[in-house]
């Protein structure tokens, strides 16, 4: 018998850190997967965030350097600019992201840097214990949000991608999710898709995935999958937002 | 022949780093460095392969920074007063991670919105640690527009060599004067190979990671006992200037533009039949105890003056160990002192 | 014909691969692993087509498929 | 030698340039120079100075408390600096703007219409020149062939002509002495 | 009678700054004292009128606190160590615009992201002035949980008495650990009124500003020279708890949670027939000098003891003016002393 | 005869400290007069931002905050909150607004803080001497774009109003300019609407005034009003983005 | 019948009123103020309509207009 | 009397729990005390440890090197902690989840099937009150009423049904002794 599924060698042996049934491994294995299938690990830096995918420098097998938080646009810029043959992607939560970065990651893709964005999204702040995040669902109970987001004094959830696609720059951005085989199919294709416009110097990129944190939503793995698609999916449409170059 | 030029201190702080091989500068507009970051995009932006960014702020381009200094490249960033508050956590990032870079601090009045004139307020920002955490700048100040250039030269070699930020420490007057300032062969080749520790392609090696921090305390203290024993190590690069110290009446403690103007105070004091000694330290940080501790004995008198409330002369009295009586003169706000003024201290003490 | 090999120690037991199998032939063992998690195991392996719907959704990276 | 000089007047009325046309001649004969400039945020009808140091030795401070020159291109300016020159220094006012007379009688003083004749030479913006001739020749800080030195590589993006006026005005201020 | 309730330290500076008054709170999550701002999300979202904001960053929240200052709220934020560094700039604007408010650091293993674990490596940022310009913040080091309650409490009050900001300088230790707690009666009606300075409506009154600057640098030298005199003042605040200072073999200074481990070492050390005196800085701003002063005559040796490669100690040598010998002790990136190795430092100076 | 167009209440004596031409003045005495209109300027708190207008507490006649550099959004939040009453205004630049404070209007308009930005695009950095501004156009020379804004690295022009139109937050945004009379009565009548929406409790609400620096254009007033609206405008149409509560 | 009146110590001289006057009867003095920029003055105040264009347009708010 | 205390065990086995019971329980009886945790990144499957003093006098150092009980929920807890125990005191273990033996024999060791007690009890989450009722029994570091009274406070807004399994549990525990 072949194998026709294992683990991607830009995947190290570390068994990840993260809870059970959390997604970031999966998007771990697909950011590696698409390393592997362009051949490009070698060339490769990672900026990894404040987050809890601050260890991911034990998990990726590429060069990596951990960020301040929210900051990873900005160290990814300083990075491509001086390397601009490498391919340089950063990973960052929502908390990293759309809250205490939200001016790197605006004017990162504003400059349209070569960098690839892989945003994991899971409406909360996972490493800190289960705070609010600019994403947070309305109604959502967090720790900073004990009765609930409340959009009065606390806004909307904000949506990462149309806000930037708004941008006069060039860019890839989509958004997806991985509680089923077929969306993670179109999440695969999205991330490889996004690595493919940083070869072709195409500018920006950025791929939003929808994730779990069963930790902090007090849901179980598969409660929390049927959370994300009735609840996160309406609000944050799944799809691609942007593609010009 | 070197040819002098008559330069702007903040020009000449960017002519001297794109001399010394700096070809990557991130920065954002302040006064009274503007000049500093208007120069850098003139002339990177013509360098085919070098980087200029203006980026969204402070706190970016400390991170650009960052990653700039961890893929090898010799780096720069500069700014004033406020604009490097913003920078301490990005600082501290650095620092933590060993990496090399320059920051150019040309300081203006303070706290707050401040001034835009002329100060020294942030010596205590620059030389123990604005940010959180142990750990430590190299911090030079020179006095000179020629200083500047040179000292930034020698800013990123010292910071190469020891892995540590480095920063020039001036103020808004030395930024905006012009003097006359040469440019000395500079090899580019001498600058150490980052091969064996930048990020990039790792054809050939292991992955590597620069990861600034460490969640065991144990592992994370060998990280600060390592940075420890390279302060240590670093104390031999103390520098000082030593001025008339044959037999002083009083000696002055300086740095900066401050010390060249105690020095037209020394030249009018000769008049009145006072004679001033001088020591000027170029390295704030490590700072120059031991030449201060030799010196001090030499008079009855020590008179720190700083542009400040004062703050480097806590480090001078700690190099004093008790052993002599120190008084000091500030102005702030963006005043500069003149000699006169300095003149008339002295006389004061001397009394 | 296929199989899957679940790699018991990596697995955290999250259940998301019993989830997606199209003929639930993963179920969750009733010992635990090394990290006290009762760890998937396959049943019925003739019924496997190795569609890898498991291995795809494991966050773990704990399965492997052989077809 | 030591010549410490305060260049003042309304932003705009190039100010700055004449104080580095000094510095520089001063560089270019081999002396020690600094210029240093007042600096504010960037706002129109402000008042601008520039101090300018020309010396047989390592400047030290940049910074004056007495010059031993002062150019008074407005009566701000005059107001301002008068009392700080020197005994026996030199005052250099222009007259064009500045109606009243200075006060001090230890000093030197030459008035010298600098508007006035930049107007006749058709640019008012040479206005700057016509003084800094006009100090050249009375304190001979500096020598003039080396301030038409420094003129032409300040100006160097500029045209002949340019230059030339400016050199025209430069005579004409030195005149008055 | 007053309750006595089992709290975490993180909460029991949340609950002081409500009994105290404090309405108004903006904070960024950052681990270890990610508690309090859940705490304060809790109470104040239930509370009329009060506001609990999470901010999107740490700057944003400073910048939020100074304009809630501005207004003549009581307000307060807290992080940790990176996230301080990054409110620099803001706090060096709330003093010089000499606004009233509470900030809280619970510190981590610095530098960088470092641990997470308990360390006291920010003790320059916050006594020196982490930001730019002259000036001071007023520091409270609390040992206990009941200490971070009622320090809590104090720093409201000194903050509003100065209209300078207060900062308390906890560790990760003390936030997340629980001891007994008590609240006593607050009278809120002693808070002093903003009423002649604050932001609000401007009826019957000229329009007020509130400018953190000054372009003219005589101006601006005023508004330093108004701060220089605050601190004078506040010096009468310092505060020192003196413990076994009879006839003690050796003394050590230390603070916060430090200085209740060598209490434990105290007891140890009887046991050794060693007396190890106690000095414990409560205010590390205004530094109790005075006090260090009058004690460290009293032993040939003094040990001064820190989570941090050595920073308090300065503040130590430059009290005891070369009068004492002074020897460090430090730990750090998160790594907690203990009792033991306090008492094997002391044993060996004692040799 | 009767006085029919006078200096507004809400402006004190001192003459404005702004270049010939600046547009900053007419901004002022239109933002003075919407205060007098309303008849708020005795409950109105504003906050100053650091750039050319950092000295308007010298000019507004109602209690005035300087904030840090792009922080207004963030003070203004504190103001408001401890005093919902009053108004809260905020004046900034476009390097303020739109690069350094990115992060802090993003947020302040997402969370809908019953605030009111005046957003000044004068493309350019003025007070620190002409550098470029995130709205700096295409091939636009600046102090720190010397061959012209380069969109290759630094970006395109960022137009904020249609960025922040995204957020699904209550918010009043429109765009003006004043270059002729009849758009500085549209432009009156915006900044208006923004004072009572604000009134009104209805949210965020920001009106971005296209701006001239002759200065650091290096134009005269009047070439720089011919050249915004011939390059700025159909760059940053006019108009009203939002009007949702 | 209107007027206006231009405080020629507040006119910074640039000219922007002159370029919105429809009747074109706002020119700029030849003399110098205070500040030493040349003032705008209303030339024909007959032709003027008080439509106000000039001082809505002045950045100096120096103009007021009666009618 | 001074009672120091370390319990360890996985993360979720309700550690920090057993801690905060004998704390409170301690406070009630009007005794000084202290609790402090391990903490870090809240990833599951990681161990947790709280240290908590019971004190008739003032608690200095909250930092315990010997500690004079060790509760061991799990095998890796013993590993770390035992040869810390101070001579003579106590060891309480998990039996259901150690298979080795206690090695020092100094100290005196109480093992009690926790989880398998818990499990009878219908419920595996009470393990923790098994064992901290055999040491509350051992140790009578504070009284068992007193326990039951901190239990009802901590989990006040629980179910009396879940309360009265607790109080059960507990009983259990204290039976080994
Ligand atoms: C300057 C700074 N502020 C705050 C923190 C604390 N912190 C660490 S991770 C984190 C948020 C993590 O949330 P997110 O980015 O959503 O990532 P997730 O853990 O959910 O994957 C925070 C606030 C920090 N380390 N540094
Ligand atoms: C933290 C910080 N960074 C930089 C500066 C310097 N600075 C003052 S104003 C300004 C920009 C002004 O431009 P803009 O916001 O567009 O306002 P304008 O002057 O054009 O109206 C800058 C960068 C500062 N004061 N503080
Ligand atoms: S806390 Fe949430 S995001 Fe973090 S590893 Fe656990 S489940 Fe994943
Ligand atoms: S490969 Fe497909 S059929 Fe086989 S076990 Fe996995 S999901 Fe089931
Ligand atoms: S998905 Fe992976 S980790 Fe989850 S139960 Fe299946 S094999 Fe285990
Ligand atoms: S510099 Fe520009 S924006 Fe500033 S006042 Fe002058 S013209 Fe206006
Ligand atoms: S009011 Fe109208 S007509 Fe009269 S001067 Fe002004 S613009 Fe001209
Ligand atoms: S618009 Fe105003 S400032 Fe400009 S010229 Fe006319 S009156 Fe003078
Ligand atoms: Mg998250
Ligand atoms: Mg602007």
């Amino acid at each position: 018998m072949k194998k026709v599924f294992e683990k991607p060698k830009s995947l190290t042996d570390v068994p990840f850190t993260y809870c059970p049934g959390c997604h970031h491994g999966i998007i771990h294995r697909l950011v590696a997967e698409a390393l592997d299938d362009l051949g490009i690990a070698k060339d490769t830096i990672g900026v990894a965030p404040v987050g809890c995918a601050v260890l991911a420098y034990l998990f990726f097998d590429c060069d990596i350097i951990v960020a301040a938080h929210g900051r990873a646009p900005a160290t990814a810029t300083g990075l491509k600019r001086v390397k601009p043959d490498n391919i340089v992607f950063t990973y960052q939560g929502d908390g990293d992201l759309a809250s205490i970065g939200t001016a790197e990651i605006v004017h990162a893709a504003n400059r349209s840097e070569k960098i690839t964005v892989i945003f994991v999204n899971n409406a909360v702040y996972g490493m800190t214990g289960g705070q609010m995040a600019p994403t947070t669902l309305e109604g959502q109970i967090t720790q900073t949000s004990p009765y609930g987001r409340d959009p009065k004094t606390m806004g909307m959830p904000i949506r990462v991608c149309e806000l930037l696609s708004t941008l006069n720059s060039p860019g890839y951005i989509a958004r997806v999710a991985l509680t089923k085989p077929a969306y993670i199919v179109k999440a695969k294709k999205a991330i490889k898709k996004a690595f493919q416009f940083q070869i072709d110097g195409k500018g920006f990129s950025l791929v939003e995935v929808l994730s779990t944190c069963p930790t902090n939503w007090g849901l179980s793995p598969k409660e929390s999958n049927e959370w994300l698609e009735q609840k996160m999916i309406p609000y944050y449409p799944l799809g691609e937002f942007k593609e010009v170059f | 022949m070197v040819d002098r030029l008559l330069m702007r201190g903040n020009e000449a702080i960017g002519e001297a780093a794109i001399h010394a091989g700096c070809r990557y500068y991130f920065g954002y507009p302040i006064t009274p460095q503007s000049e500093l970051i208007a120069y850098m995009a003139k002339r990177l932006l013509k360098i085919e392969g070098a980087t200029f960014v203006q980026s969204e702020s402070e706190l970016a381009a400390i991170n650009m920074v960052y990653g700039a200094a961890a893929a090898g490249g010799r780096v720069m960033t500069s700014s004033s007063s406020p604009g490097i508050s913003l920078k301490q956590e990005g600082i501290s990032y650095i620092t933590c991670a060993e990496l090399p870079c320059v920051i150019v601090n040309i300081m203006r009045g303070g706290p707050g919105l401040g001034s835009i004139q002329p100060a020294q307020g942030d010596y205590f920002q620059a030389t123990k640690g604005g940010g959180h955490g142990d750990y430590h700048l190299i911090v030079l100040a020179p006095s000179t527009v020629q200083e500047l250039a040179d000292l930034t030269i020698k800013a990123f070699d010292l910071s190469d060599k020891y892995r540590n930020p480095a920063m020039i420490l001036g103020d808004g007057l030395l930024g905006q004067m012009m003097e006359p300032v040469e440019f000395k062969e500079y090899d580019i080749n001498s600058i150490p190979s980052k091969e064996s520790w930048a990020l990039g392609s790792s054809h050939g090696r292991e992955a590597r990671t620069i990861v600034p921090f460490n969640l065991d305390a144990g592992e994370m203290e060998k990280i600060n006992n390592r940075l420890k024993q390279k302060y240590i190590d670093m104390q031999k690069e103390a520098e000082c200037e030593v001025v008339n110290m044959d037999n002083p009446d009083i000696i002055v403690v300086a740095y900066g533009i401050v010390a060249r103007i105690v020095k037209t105070a020394i030249q009018k004091a000769k008049k009145d039949g006072i004679n001033i000694g001088l020591l000027r330290p170029i390295t704030l940080y490590p700072f120059p105890s031991a030449v201060i501790r030799e010196n001090v004995h030499k008079a009855k008198k020590i008179l720190v003056t700083e542009m400040s409330m004062g703050q480097m002369v806590e480090d001078v009295e700690l190099a004093a160990c008790g052993k002599a009586e120190i008084s000091f003169y500030g102005r702030t706000g963006g005043v500069v002192i003149s000699p006169v003024e300095i003149l008339e201290e002295v006389k004061k003490l001397l009394k | 014909m296929a199989k899957v090999i679940i790699d018991r120690e990596r697995c955290k037991g999250c259940e998301l691969c019993t989830l997606v199998c199209p003929h639930k032939i993963i179920v969750m063992s009733k010992l635990f692993n090394q990290k006290s998690y009762h760890p998937a195991e396959q049943i019925d392996p003739e019924k496997c087509t190795g569609c890898a719907f498991c291995a795809m959704t494991c966050p773990e990276v704990a399965i492997e498929v052989y077809k | 030698m030591l010549d410490e000089i305060i260049i003042a007047g309304f932003g705009g009325q190039g100010i700055l340039l004449i104080g580095r046309l000094i510095a520089q001649a001063g560089m270019l004969e081999g002396k020690q120079v600094s210029w240093m400039p007042s600096y504010g945020p960037e706002m129109r009808g402000g008042t601008a100075n520039c101090t300018v140091i020309v010396s047989s030795e390592e400047v030290a401070s940049p910074v004056v408390s007495n010059p031993s020159s002062l150019i008074a291109m407005n009566q701000p300016s005059l107001d301002k600096f008068e009392s700080l020159v020197e005994k026996d220094g030199i005052i250099i006012v222009n007259k064009s703007l500045i109606s009243r007379n200075v006060k001090r009688d230890d000093v030197e003083v030459v008035e010298v219409p600098a508007n006035d004749i930049a107007n006749e030479l058709g640019n008012l913006r040479v206005a700057n020149m016509v003084i800094l001739g006009s100090y050249i020749a009375k304190s001979k800080s500096v020598k003039m062939e080396n301030v038409f030195r420094a003129l032409e590589e300040a100006l160097y993006r500029q045209s002949e002509k340019m230059i030339k006026l400016n050199k025209e005005a430069l005579e004409r201020g030195a005149m008055f002495c």
